[in-house]
């Protein structure tokens, strides 16, 4: 583990390169995350109102022509 | 409450629109402004707003609020419908309520609230969604319900019918008459038919 | 009372911020100016640090003018200012809360982009500090002067640039002082605070004889 | 036959959900390998010493920036000429993606230049052409943020990146041509170490470790936007028709 230590005098650049290429990727990482989970909800409330896309329409109407 | 306009005459890019016109509005009584295009039925509207100065005469409200102008005892509903897209539709009533401010605050002027207003124009079911999704006609009722949710005794209709289906004009003639009466008055510019009872109508010629 | 002008400051920055808004805009307008520059002057970074601040007042007042056109103009179109017209409120507030919220919305941004660009323009911490200072006294009085000339081109249809030459000459004591100012932080000799607090000066003034002017405009142009 | 008709974003959504967990474990694998070799495998170099490991950071983002542009180039040729109905949802997702890189290249390329030449920011030809790439993803993005319905700012954005595509080599080249005009003496060139094996394998782990994350975080960026169409359609709908109306249609 001594190698990790032998960042030389320069070691809190590296460092902070290091953190600040983390923090980045991270943060766009979360956002994305948030955001999938963030429409997944509001697209589910909408689902629950009712209201619902064509395809899943024509899909039912079909169900009903084929059931019936 | 009497709505009273003397002489008035008004000019729009130095053509003389209408001049020396002069009525009289008692509370509870609606008029409807009618006569071809261009006749300056919009312009009369909006010298009544206080839109635009008039070239001479003046508007006045009798025993009306002392402090305010005419223009401010009155809603104008024009052709804009002063709606954001990008808000959604109660943050677009949300703020016209709490920005405009009542022309009297007798008892019974109460306003509604806004999902009131919009029950009563049927778009409630929109309230979360942002403005640019709404049709043209929806678009007309959230403008309308403007009027519903400030208590102002005048209300200047500029074409109140134009994009409206059956249903919605059936509604809007509701509102109205519940308007005058509770003492309110109505100036319209209209070519159809007013869907109210007894309306007083100002015909405006072309000058000879 | 206040009811009102909360409503219209949340109202003017919620637009500001949602798609199609102005609000960061400004910056990306700022950070291209900046970038710019050194590829004319050149890359040499004493002079650079020389004339940073000018470049920093300079891109902060183009960036605040050019975004000043659509202040009152999108009111105007949607039927909105009509409304305000009849409101009931003093214009000349309304006028002030407009210039606040556009300021937050856009002048704000510019104030705390100044430090991070002038690491591109090599300056040294006493002057990121003092430029940054100046921008956060000086940038209001901008869209407060501004606002005069958006008032007055709000029924041009293109009314951005007319704005800007109408309004620059205005802007001019506030730029003097503002790079006076943000340049005596750094060379010893001329003091600090008198450059300052003629800014700050201007900025109040610019406060009431923008919304006033701003206003009387507005009257005049419905018609 | 398409060799996968990607272009129907239902089956795009199920592939890309069955892809996603490899490509994520591949990643991470990666990253992992690259990250050992850096900090065990490389040499210090013998000038710089261990600042040299900044450039397992700089030079892959760099990269990944440029290659962030070009996946978004061929999306805008999907968008006009193949009209391929992804395209442009490919697009917009790489945008704020290529955002990042180019700025996590600048701010390591600004830390290795401090100790290098004790100031921040020195205005070298290859950092000033990934600062004026930085400021292009910044107008594409805001350009996707300004224009409200999604097909026609997916093609104002494909002409945009078109448009840069083709200027790209043009200001590389000027930039270039710029900073030898004005040569001042304290620039050296940036390439450091001569590329010796010990230190160029961390390099290409960590560019491929990088190109990884970046399919990773395209692919659900994409998805992303996928749901956030239906949503605006979904809410199309709902203003339109009354919910009751709805519901009665879907009952027939």
């Amino acid at each position: 583990m001594t190698d990790l230590l032998a960042l030389g005098p320069h070691a809190g650049f590296i460092v902070a390169c290091y953190l600040v290429t983390l923090g980045v990727i991270g943060a766009l990482f979360a956002w994305i995350l948030a955001d999938g989970a963030r429409l997944r909800a509001r697209l589910s409330a909408m689902e629950a109102q009712g209201v619902t896309r064509r395809s899943a329409r024509a899909r039912k109407s079909n169900a009903g022509e084929a059931g019936s | 409450m009497r709505l009273v306009a003397e002489n008035l005459s008004c000019e729009r890019g130095g053509r003389r629109v209408f001049s020396d016109l002069a009525l009289t509005l008692e509370a509870g009584r609606a008029l409807a402004v009618t006569g071809p295009n261009g006749v300056g039925k919009s312009s009369l509207l909006r010298v009544l707003a206080g839109l635009v100065q008039p070239a001479s005469g003046e508007v006045r409200v009798e025993d009306g609020d002392p402090e305010l102008s005419a223009g401010e005892h009155c809603h104008y509903y024009g052709h804009l419908d002063a709606l954001k897209p990008a808000l959604t539709v109660l943050e677009n009533l949300a703020f016209w309520t709490a920005f405009l401010a009542p022309g009297r605050t007798g008892a019974q002027w109460q306003p509604m609230t806004p999902i009131e207003a919009l029950e009563a124009l049927g778009i409630d079911h929109a309230g979360d969604l942002p403005a640019a999704y709404l049709s043209a006609g929806q678009r007309r009722r959230l403008a309308l319900a403007r009027l519903l949710v400030v208590a102002r005794p005048v209300w200047l209709l500029d074409e109140p019918t134009s994009a409206l289906d059956a249903a919605s004009e059936a509604r809007l003639g509701q509102l109205m008459s519940a308007h005058l009466a509770a003492g309110g008055m109505i100036v319209a510019a209209t070519h159809q038919k007013m869907p109210l009872a007894d309306v007083g109508t100002l015909r405006l010629e072309a000058p000879a | 009372m206040s009811g009102w002008m909360g409503a219209l400051f949340l109202r003017e920055l919620r637009l500001s911020l949602r798609v199609g808004g102005g609000a960061l805009i400004g910056v990306l307008f700022f950070l291209a100016v900046i970038t710019v520059i050194p590829f004319g002057v050149g890359p040499d970074l004493n002079l650079l640090a020389l004339i940073g601040p000018a470049v920093l007042w300079i891109g902060a007042l183009l960036a605040t003018l050019l975004g000043l056109d659509r202040l009152f103009q999108a009111d105007r179109d949607d039927g909105s200012l009509d409304l305000m017209l009849m409101s009931g409120r003093p214009l000349e507030v309304l006028v002030l809360v407009k210039c606040l919220a556009h300021w937050a919305g856009t002048g704000l941004p510019l104030v705390l982009a100044a430090p991070v660009l002038s690491i591109f323009l090599n300056l040294e911490p006493l002057a990121i500090g003092a430029v940054a200072l100046t921008l956060l006294a000086g940038t209001p009085a901008l869209t407060l002067i501004g606002a005069i000339g958006a008032a007055l081109t709000v029924s041009l249809r293109r009314g951005g640039l007319l704005l800007a030459v109408l309004v620059v000459p205005f802007s001019i004591p506030v730029l003097i002082f503002g790079v006076s100012a943000s340049g005596a932080a750094v060379t010893e000799p001329t003091p600090f605070m008198t450059p300052f607090l003629l800014l700050c000066a201007l900025t109040l003034i610019s406060a009431v004889v923008g919304p006033v002017a701003a206003a009387m405009a507005l009257r005049f142009s419905s018609d | 036959m398409a060799i996968l008709d990607l272009a129907n974003p239902t089956r795009f959504l199920a592939l890309s959900a069955r892809l996603l967990p490899w490509l994520f474990a591949a990643c991470v694998v990666a990253f992992a390998a690259g990250l050992y070799m850096t900090f065990f495998v490389a040499p210090d170099d013998y000038q710089q010493g261990a600042t040299v490991k900044i450039m397992y950071l700089h030079v892959p983002a760099a990269w990944l920036a440029m290659m962030c542009y070009s996946v978004m180039a061929v999306s805008s040729l999907g968008t006009l000429i193949w009209k391929h109905p992804l395209a442009d949802v490919s697009a917009k997702a790489a945008a704020p993606i290529g955002a990042a890189f180019t700025l996590i290249s600048l701010i390591t390329g600004s830390l290795w230049g401090k100790p290098m030449w004790g100031t921040y920011w020195v205005w070298d030809a290859r950092l000033t052409s990934v600062l004026v790439l930085f400021i292009m993803y910044l107008g594409l993005i805001a350009l996707w943020r300004t224009i409200e319905d999604p097909i026609r700012a997916g093609k104002a954005a494909a002409v945009l990146t078109l448009v840069g595509a083709i200027n790209l080599p043009i200001i590389k080249f000027s930039v270039d041509w710029w900073n030898t005009l004005h040569q001042p003496a304290s620039v050296i060139r940036m390439d450091g170490p001569t590329i010796h094996p010990t230190i160029l394998w961390p390099l290409l782990v960590m560019a491929l470790a990088f190109t990884l994350l970046f399919f990773v975080m395209h692919l659900m960026a994409m998805r992303n936007e996928i749901l956030r169409r239906r949503l605006r359609t979904m809410q199309l709908q709902a203003a339109s028709a009354r919910v009751g109306v709805a519901t009665s249609q879907a009952a027939e």
